[in-house]
């Protein structure tokens, strides 16, 4: 402690001073003009509520809403890992006209804002998919069994199935763009020589990249994934905007209902930040450990 | 010295990078169990022509006939003549994600398709002959330079190559693990393996080469055996390289 | 010394690659296989939607783009849209670098609490999504400051991407090799000359790339603005789409615009990458 | 097939009987519909919803959707019918077909007890009188229109008028009822509606997919019916007049 | 040889990084006008060593005295002393966004505040003395690996410094070109510049040096003149280290 006082300087006063002042504008304001009546009591019960018709615990808007996001998080990372995989080696490959379609596909995405994408590929993919493969249906045939807890579980409410199902394709969709320049980033990243050594003891080029260089890349691949899923978690918020029943969306509707504005959209950013931040810890020990090994 | 059948046959062999030529008219011919030590400027061409040896280069026109097969660019015949064309490299190569047994096993086994125990038994009989049999399952990063390139010399004998290639072996290394890896060549080139070696180690040179090569400008400006490449060399520029080298 | 008949006798020459390797190898080949398939699912898509029942209604797109009325020529709400865009990414992002500054300095600066704040800072804006910090801007600290959404959206903007560029920054300063340090430090100088004579100059080369793609990235983040309907091209394209509800023709021309835009700053990002690699 | 066979076949109606479920899109606004403390979906609409599901013999599904994706997730076929308190506005009406209106809703005022006690309606067109309005929208105009003397004070949020009227920096704002009534019970002490009729009142209608008389006829003839039946107006007077199910709500 | 002042007194230093022992109880004397070349294996401290004598490392006990100062981690006094103690590293560290001439000038008018024309007149003149006036105008990039070390040289020696301190100044570099930087080197000798060299050159040791050391494993294993150096080192250790390097 003494030692942590003896290094503060002046200028860390200043700051100290100036966030002091920020804060408590913020909080006069609040109290003081706004008269805003702080009800955060209500918030945990819209996190786990007692519900007062079945006489038991239940999640509640805020918790549904963040499994559902999770669930669609990593549905979708899942999916745009492997698309991205594809794209990633695509851009790689030796045949020109697969670089250049892997590289139209790659440029459309991430040239256009994600709100876009996120509405073209809505109206135009997904929904023509769901129909096409007949999913509210069957879904709805699920939702109406008598165990379906196990679905329920994996999937969340049954008859918002399709509603999931579009925002795991778009957002994984939007994702694989930016996987499969980290999986190219990857592969191009192995030495020359790497390929050279293996090419002279004879390997194809199939055999060069299975054994020698995919084996070195996913290596160098992960950290950067890693942090890739933590901005899907992030960019799964704009699934909102289609409607998707996730973290983001319904706290929209929590504060439609309730005009808990504050306390609502705070919860809902330290929900995002608990589990982006946490799991960017998690990610930086893990790769941590295995650099010690 | 009598002279077997002709292993590399170089014939008005023409390299261009882009516009930048970088071979010009090479003939060559080493013979079966021939030592040849090319030498010369950086940037003169040698590691150029020894890669197009296994095809990790294309020459744009002249013959190249590798142990009476003519090169063209076509992937499939040239991973055939690979597997009799082992390369060494500077910078050694090792794949990083596989223990030392690893690396000389894969080739054997992938390429090869020859069963684990026995790509295993070749391995260890090669890493013998390299003296680093207690290194088998440490990783290349947690070995010395010079245990690392006796390993890749192992990885391509692994491979029962017929030729063997080496673009300057030792220059990476610290000045002490250069004799132990210029040691295990010299063994090699006792077995009678046909070698090419790029190299600046003189000393090495005059004790194993049949034929010494001097290359400048993408051109071959010497060929001579040692014994006088090195007291009375016909060209000027080639005298000039050796006293600097030399020197010190 | 040979004869290269004799080698003849021992391997036949390779034949050449196959035809249809060396066809498919060419490059006009690729490009026209390339736009072959591009046309066919631009085709497929087009075609597959009227089968649903889409009414295409291209001809209708172009009074967004431009008017001829009988004042005379008038921009139509895309390019409007546009200008409002760039304008409002051109402002977030001056004042994005201010702050962004201010936080690589207080990271750079070796205080405590400097360093303290400016990593909560970051972490608190790296973990919370763009959507709920506009959000939170202007539900939340909208009312509190009393600005309205315009501010809230720059505001929003301007932090959430000055996150973004003080790593910019700071990594701009940390790429330059710590030998030019060293090197600076052994004839003498003073950090203050350090890093005004050796390593911002050299730093700017590291930074300005980079930089140039946070521009595109803060226009492709400025869209989500027309979530509280900030008056900018996706709004105006929203806008169009509730009145004709075109979307499928909106949305495209939309993406299109951007996409023009974005490209074009993108291959001004590569030009500056090329010529300070060639410098270098 | 003759042609009234195939239209009809393809009517929503069919493909609700088929699947046994009708599907109906709203977005959540107060009191029209709401979650309430479970989660659950309540309102307006949802007692409307569920009475025309079993009027039809068929389970219900809503379908929460964000209010400006609306129209095109009906158009897309999210789901087959919005009844979301929509209002008929020409342009909407371009796009989608209305059925006969099932409630009226109209602005009303909501003023400072205490700045406008003893005040009357028609005194509050005067100049000592502000009024708070969200700008660009319809009671700003209104009110321009109706108290031409007034000052008006435009703000960029509905909620910010609301706040400037409780706060008493203005005399009263006007919103489109629930709202009012709402405010003013959540603030007894300092807000009330003042009383009379409503202004602009406007009706809210079931909202379809264009070319669909079937199902048209379906709906007119269940709105009529729960009309003149007194059931929808009961129901509407419960949710928009009364304030019984404020405690299933955190208001 | 009378001995003159001593300008670098090393006692009982010792350096750690982190928990790890880099130098250990160091003594050393460094009287003005000698040359001392320091030789060891790699990561035997030998860089740290001198990098302590221009305060770019801390030692964490024992005595360093420059020129009669004693030095201390303090930023003003060591940017003093940094002003007298020239180094020139292995990899040249010019500044790349200066010309050569610019990097020469950026020290002297920065640093010493002497005005454009008079340091000018200074670089010119130094880089005349390491054979390259041609180059002035150039990018550091566009210069070979021995020109660089030599305007590195130079840039040293503008600031007037009364001692040299150089880190391997020519592993980085290609065997042709070691020579044009050893013989400036040489020449600096001859002026009577107090000089630290880290070097694996024996040859330019033998020529230049006044005393020899061997270090390893963080402490100096030998101290003596060439002459007894090279012929009859005390130490075992250091008789096999000169054998590895001499031998090729
Ligand atoms: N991939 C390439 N593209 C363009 N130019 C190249 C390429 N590889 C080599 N060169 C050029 O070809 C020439 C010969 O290069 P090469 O590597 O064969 O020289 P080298 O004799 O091996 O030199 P060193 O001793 O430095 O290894 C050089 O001038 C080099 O710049
Ligand atoms: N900044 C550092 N942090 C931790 N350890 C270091 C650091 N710098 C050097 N070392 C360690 O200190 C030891 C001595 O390093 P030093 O660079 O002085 O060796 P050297 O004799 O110059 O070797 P070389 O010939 O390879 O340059 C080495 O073991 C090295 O790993
Ligand atoms: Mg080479
Ligand atoms: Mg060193």
């Amino acid at each position: 402690m003494q030692e942590f006082l003896r290094k503060i300087r002046w200028p860390d006063y200043v700051i100290v001073a100036v966030l002091i002042t920020f804060f408590g504008y913020i909080w006069l304001s609040i109290e003081g003009t706004l008269n805003y009546k702080w009800r955060w009591e209500l918030i945990p019960s819209y996190i786990v509520g007692w519900h007062s018709g079945r006489e038991e615990y239940f999640a509640n808007l805020l918790l549904q809403g963040l499994a559902a996001t999770v669930r669609i998080s990593i549905y979708s990372g899942i999916l745009a890992l492997i698309l991205g995989t594809i794209l990633g080696i695509a851009r790689c490959s030796a045949n020109l006209t697969i670089r250049m379609l892997a590289r139209t596909y790659l440029e459309f995405l991430r040239n256009v804002p994600p709100v876009v994408v996120v509405f073209i590929f809505f109206f135009f993919l997904s929904q023509q998919l769901i129909d096409a493969l007949n999913l509210e249906r069957w879904a709805r045939g699920i939702a109406r069994q008598e165990n379906n807890q196990i679905w329920t579980f994996f999937f969340g409410e049954m008859r918002r199935f399709p509603s999931l199902v579009s925002g795991v394709i778009v957002l994984a969709l939007f994702e694989s763009a930016f996987v499969g320049e980290i999986v190219r980033a990857g592969i191009q990243s192995i030495p020359k020589g790497q390929r050279e050594a293996a090419r002279s003891i004879g390997m194809s080029r199939m055999q060069e990249l299975r054994y020698v260089v995919l084996p070195q890349a996913m290596k160098k691949v992960v950290p950067p994934l890693a942090n890739q899923f933590i901005s899907l978690i992030k960019d799964s918020s704009i699934l909102s905007l289609i409607s998707v029943q996730e973290l983001t969306y319904k706290t929209v509707e929590l504060v439609a209902s309730s005009r808990m504005i504050f306390e609502a959209w705070i919860t809902t950013a330290a929900f995002y930040f608990v589990v982006c931040f946490g799991l960017s810890r998690i990610f930086a020990r893990l790769e941590k450990r295995s650099e010690k090994r | 010295m009598t002279q077997p059948s002709p292993m590399i046959e170089v014939t008005n062999l023409d390299k261009y990078y882009g516009t930048f030529h970088a071979l010009k008219n090479i003939d060559l011919t080493v013979h079966q169990g021939e030592k040849v030590v090319i030498c010369g400027p950086s940037g003169s061409g040698k590691s150029t022509l020894i890669r197009c040896f296994n095809g990790l280069e294309w020459h744009n026109s002249g013959r190249l006939v590798i142990d009476g097969i003519e090169v063209y660019k076509d992937a499939k015949e040239i991973r055939e003549l690979r597997q009799e064309v082992g390369m060494v490299f500077q910078q050694f190569n090792l794949f990083p994600h596989l223990t030392v047994l690893e690396n000389l096993m894969i080739g054997p086994m992938k390429v090869r398709k020859i069963t684990k125990t026995q790509a295993e038994e070749t391995a260890r009989n090669y890493l013998d002959r390299v003296h680093i049999p207690e290194q088998a399952d440490k990783y290349p990063a947690q070995l010395s330079g010079g245990q690392q390139q006796r390993v890749a010399i192992a990885r391509s004998l692994c491979m029962e190559t017929r030729i063997m290639l080496f673009d300057e072996p030792t220059s990476a290394l610290d000045p002490e693990m250069i004799n132990e890896v210029l040691d295990v060549m010299v063994e090699l080139a006792d077995t009678g393996m046909t070698m090419v070696v790029v190299t600046h180690e003189m000393g090495f040179a005059r004790k194993v080469a049949d034929t010494m090569v001097f290359m400048e400008a993408g051109q071959i400006v010497e060929i001579s055996p040692p014994e006088q490449f090195f007291t009375n060399p016909s060209s000027e520029r080639c005298r000039l390289f050796l006293n600097q080298i030399l020197e010190h | 010394m040979t004869d290269l008949g004799i080698s003849r006798g021992k391997g036949q020459s390779l034949p050449k690659p196959p035809f249809y390797k060396r066809f498919f190898g060419s490059v006009f080949v690729s490009v026209a296989i390339y736009a072959i398939i591009v046309g066919l699912i631009a085709y497929g898509s087009y075609v597959g939607a009227q089968g649903m029942g889409y009414n295409w209604q291209w001809y209708r797109v172009p009074q967004f783009l431009y008017r001829n009325t009988e004042i005379g020529f008038e921009w139509g709400e895309i390019p409007i849209g546009l200008v409002a865009t760039i304008k409002l990414s051109v402002i977030s992002f001056l004042l994005a670098t201010a702050i962004g500054l201010l936080v690589a300095l207080l990271r750079l600066s070796g205080l405590v609490i400097g360093t303290a704040v400016a990593v909560g800072f970051l972490e608190l804006i790296r973990n919370i999504p763009l959507l709920v910090l506009l959000y939170l801007f202007y539900y939340v600290l909208g009312p509190i400051f009393g600005f309205d959404r315009y501010t809230a959206s720059i505001l929003t903007l301007a932090v959430f991407h000055s996150a973004l560029i003080s790593e910019i920054l700071r990594a701009g300063i940390n790429a330059v090799p710590t030998g030019q340090w060293e090197a600076a430090k052994s004839i003498g100088m003073t950090p203050y000359q350090t890093y005004r004579y050796i390593i911002l100059p050299q730093s700017v080369r590291f930074m300005l790339p980079p930089m140039t793609g946070e521009v595109v990235h803060l226009i492709k983040s400025s869209a989500i603005v027309s979530v509280i309907a900030v008056a900018e091209l996706t709004t105006f394209g929203r806008n169009i789409i509730s009145d004709t509800y075109m979307s499928f023709e909106i949305w495209f021309t939309i993406a299109l615009v951007y996409l023009v835009v974005t490209l074009i700053l993108s291959i001004g990002v590569s030009y500056l990458e090329k010529k300070y690699a060639v410098d270098q | 097939q003759s042609a009234t066979q195939e239209l009809s076949s393809e009517s929503v109606i069919e493909t609700i009987k088929q699947d046994g479920v009708i599907r109906i899109g709203l977005s959540l606004f107060v009191p029209w519909s709401m979650r309430d403390k479970n989660g659950d979906l309540i309102g307006f609409e949802l007692d409307v919803g569920r009475k025309l599901a079993e009027d039809m013999g068929v389970e219900v599904e809503f379908v929460p959707t964000a209010w400006d994706g609306i129209i095109p997730a009906l158009v897309s076929g999210n789901f087959d019918v919005i009844i979301s308190g929509m209002s008929v506005t020409a342009q909407r009406n371009l796009t989608i077909n209305f059925t006969d209106p099932y409630a009226y809703s109209g602005l009303a005022i909501l003023a400072n007890k205490e700045l406008t006690a003893g005040m009357a309606r028609e005194d509050l067109n005067s100049s000592d009188v502000t009024f708070a309005a969200r700008r660009g929208a319809t009671p700003a105009t209104v009110i321009a229109k109706a108290f031409p003397e007034a000052n008006l004070l435009l703000f960029d949020e509905d909620g910010a008028s609301t706040q400037e009227v409780l706060n008493g920096n203005a005399h009263a704002t006007m919103a489109s009822q629930p709202t009012p009534n709402r405010e003013a019970g959540r603030n007894p002490e300092t807000l009330v509606v003042l009383e009379g009729e409503l202004f602009d009142p406007r009706g809210e209608a079931f909202g379809m997919r264009k070319g669909d008389p079937d199902a048209m006829n379906f709906f007119n003839n269940w709105i009529a019916q729960n009309w003149r039946s007194g059931w929808l107006e009961e129901r509407h007077n419960y949710w928009f007049a009364t304030e019984e199910w404020a405690d299933q709500v955190a208001q």
